[in-house]
């Protein structure tokens, strides 16, 4: 990526903040490596004084884009607006050529991620205060209220109206009817647990028996696509010509079953007219609708 | 009159084999008297311990009746009777008393963010009702505040009262 | 004269609060006052309460000391006093005393998994008895069961047959 082309040079007094910065950081932290990166960033930094086309690394190129980006823009380094920042990365990188668009992708993410954590922070912080919200404007009464003022100001000075009683701790031995009363009861539990497990068995068998007459259903429900298809298909081998019904089964009882079925679902389907021309036995006759 | 001493001393073995605050009705259901035999003892009892030279007081606790330790005397026995509530919580929980209905977020304003964890316990013990209003909470006190605290009456005006008694607090008329 | 007076009602404070008889010792490290200050304090107390019209007493038992109500008013109210064994456990402790010896797990079946909480308590109580068997455990009354309910026996069968007959169940084979 080319440097913008009106204002690479960037004068020390305004990188000045970012150095600081970035050296605050450094004297944080203990770790090497850690330490060597923010090196490198300071160098960066210094280097956005001068040229910095020369920079090799396309991912060094962009985060020296994001320096440039705080400095020019003075953001302030402590407190980016990430928003801001990242709708001005995004209108610099179309201006720029070359641009990485991975490289400039990632860095977006990055800037949105930091700012997801930052909200979900703030909903965290939200939600330990329970949503609530003081508005100072509204003075509350007790703060007005010379007595309400005065008993307020009086218990968060350490004033205290109540103390725990002291009452008699003691116990007694359960008495031998008390044992006979809790094994009545213990029986009674043992017998309602029982009766809710029966209960939960009977339900859990019943489900299965549902399930089993579901998967029968559904088994039946896709025999009866089938059906009509093979049934549609017969018809379809007529060229439009009205047929008697007895032509398209094969004879067996189960497959006059099926075709009516099929017949009576097509028809419904306004796919084919079904009629009988002598009621109640004569012969019954199907035409496909589109012929 | 003998018959009436003796009444007023069941009464009295009731409440110091209890140890916790009595209805007139459990006193009932425990010793077989009718309740104006047992109000009128206690009535007769909580005055008689009052001016008896005794460690011990027989008093009105919420809408129950009690025997416990004279306040004055607590501090010498704590050891026998350790405290159950935490000290940090009492704060809290008498500006509650004293305020309520209050809202969780006005009483967050006189004792700081803490207040949302104290009440969490409050309630858990079971001595603050927290009942949603918008995005805050309407806070009160439990039956079981002046029960526990030997507050001698239910009505939270009353225990308004009481509680600016005990601070030294003159109340608005 | 009055300091005397006061010492004996911190004493008194001290019996009451316990619920439990105390050795002079036990007052002492309570209250922090000398064990002369003490002794003297609880002859006082006897001979006041004895004197005195109420339905407690002061009364020494082997080496303790104890507050609790006349042997006359006891019966009255024994209910209202709380039981050491609380409910919830006395109910696996009937069910243990008659399935005995009892499989943990099969207990288990019969209440739900709140009976290892229980099992626990009852054998730090000293009332019942688990062995490890494999994966559970065999569980047991101990000996202190049927001293402690007054069972004139200690064998375990007997004390299953003696629990079916009070509660009107037939026994298991």
């Amino acid at each position: 990526m080319k440097n913008s082309d009106e204002n690479h040079l960037i004068p020390k007094s305004v990188s000045n903040e970012v150095l600081n910065h970035l050296l605050f950081h450094k004297s944080l932290i203990s770790e090497e490596d850690e330490a060597g990166r923010i090196n490198k960033y300071v160098e960066m930094v210094k280097s956005l004084e001068n040229d910095y086309t020369s920079i090799k690394s396309k991912f060094e190129r962009e985060i020296m884009v994001m320096f440039e980006l705080v400095i020019e823009h003075r953001l302030d380094p402590w407190d980016i607006d990430l928003v801001k920042f990242s709708k001005l990365y995004l209108k610099k990188v179309r201006k720029e050529k070359n641009v990485d668009l991975v490289t400039a992708g990632y860095i977006v993410l990055t800037a949105w991620t930091i700012l997801k954590l930052q909200s979900d922070k703030l909903l965290e912080s939200s939600l330990q205060s329970e949503g609530e919200e003081i508005s100072w404007d509204v003075i509350p009464d007790w703060f007005v209220e010379d007595d309400k003022y005065d008993y307020t100001t009086a218990i968060l000075q350490g004033e205290m109206p109540i103390e725990e009683r002291i009452r008699r701790k003691g116990d007694r031995k359960v008495t031998l009817f008390e044992l006979v009363e809790a094994f009545n009861e213990a029986k009674n539990t043992v017998k309602l647990r029982e009766l809710m497990s029966e209960t939960r068995e009977r339900q859990r068998i019943m489900g299965e028996k549902n399930d089993l007459k579901n998967i029968d259903e559904k088994l039946h429900k896709e025999n009866m696509e089938e059906d009509i298809n093979i049934v549609w298909s017969r018809i379809c081998d007529f060229n439009g010509a009205a047929i008697p019904l007895s032509r398209i089964c094969n004879g067996n009882k189960d497959d006059f079953i099926r075709t009516i079925m099929s017949v009576l679902f097509l028809a419904a389907e306004m796919k084919i007219n079904v009629w009988q021309k002598k009621f109640p036995y004569g012969e019954i006759f199907v035409q496909r609708c589109d012929t | 009159m003998n018959e009436q001493v003796s009444d007023s001393r069941v009464v009295e073995a009731a409440l110091f084999s209890a140890g916790r605050p009595l209805t007139i009705n459990e006193i009932k259901d425990a010793t077989g008297l009718s309740e104006n035999v047992i109000a009128d003892s206690l009535e007769k009892l909580i005055t008689e311990y009052n001016e008896r030279d005794t460690a011990l007081e027989v008093s009105k606790a919420g809408e129950k009746y009690v025997m416990q330790v004279k306040t004055g005397f607590a501090k010498h026995v704590v050891s026998l009777a350790p405290k159950e509530i935490p000290d940090r919580l009492l704060k809290t929980l008498a500006l509650i008393g004293y305020h309520q209905p209050v809202k969780q977020v006005d009483l967050m304003r006189m004792l700081g963010a803490k207040v949302y964890e104290h009440v969490h316990e409050l309630n858990e013990i079971g001595l603050v009702h927290a009942k949603k209003d918008g995005r805050t909470k309407i806070l009160t006190t439990t039956k079981r505040f002046p029960e526990y605290f030997g507050i001698n009456t239910a009505d939270r005006k009353k225990i308004s009262e009481w509680l600016a008694k005990k601070a030294g607090v003159k109340m608005k008329l």
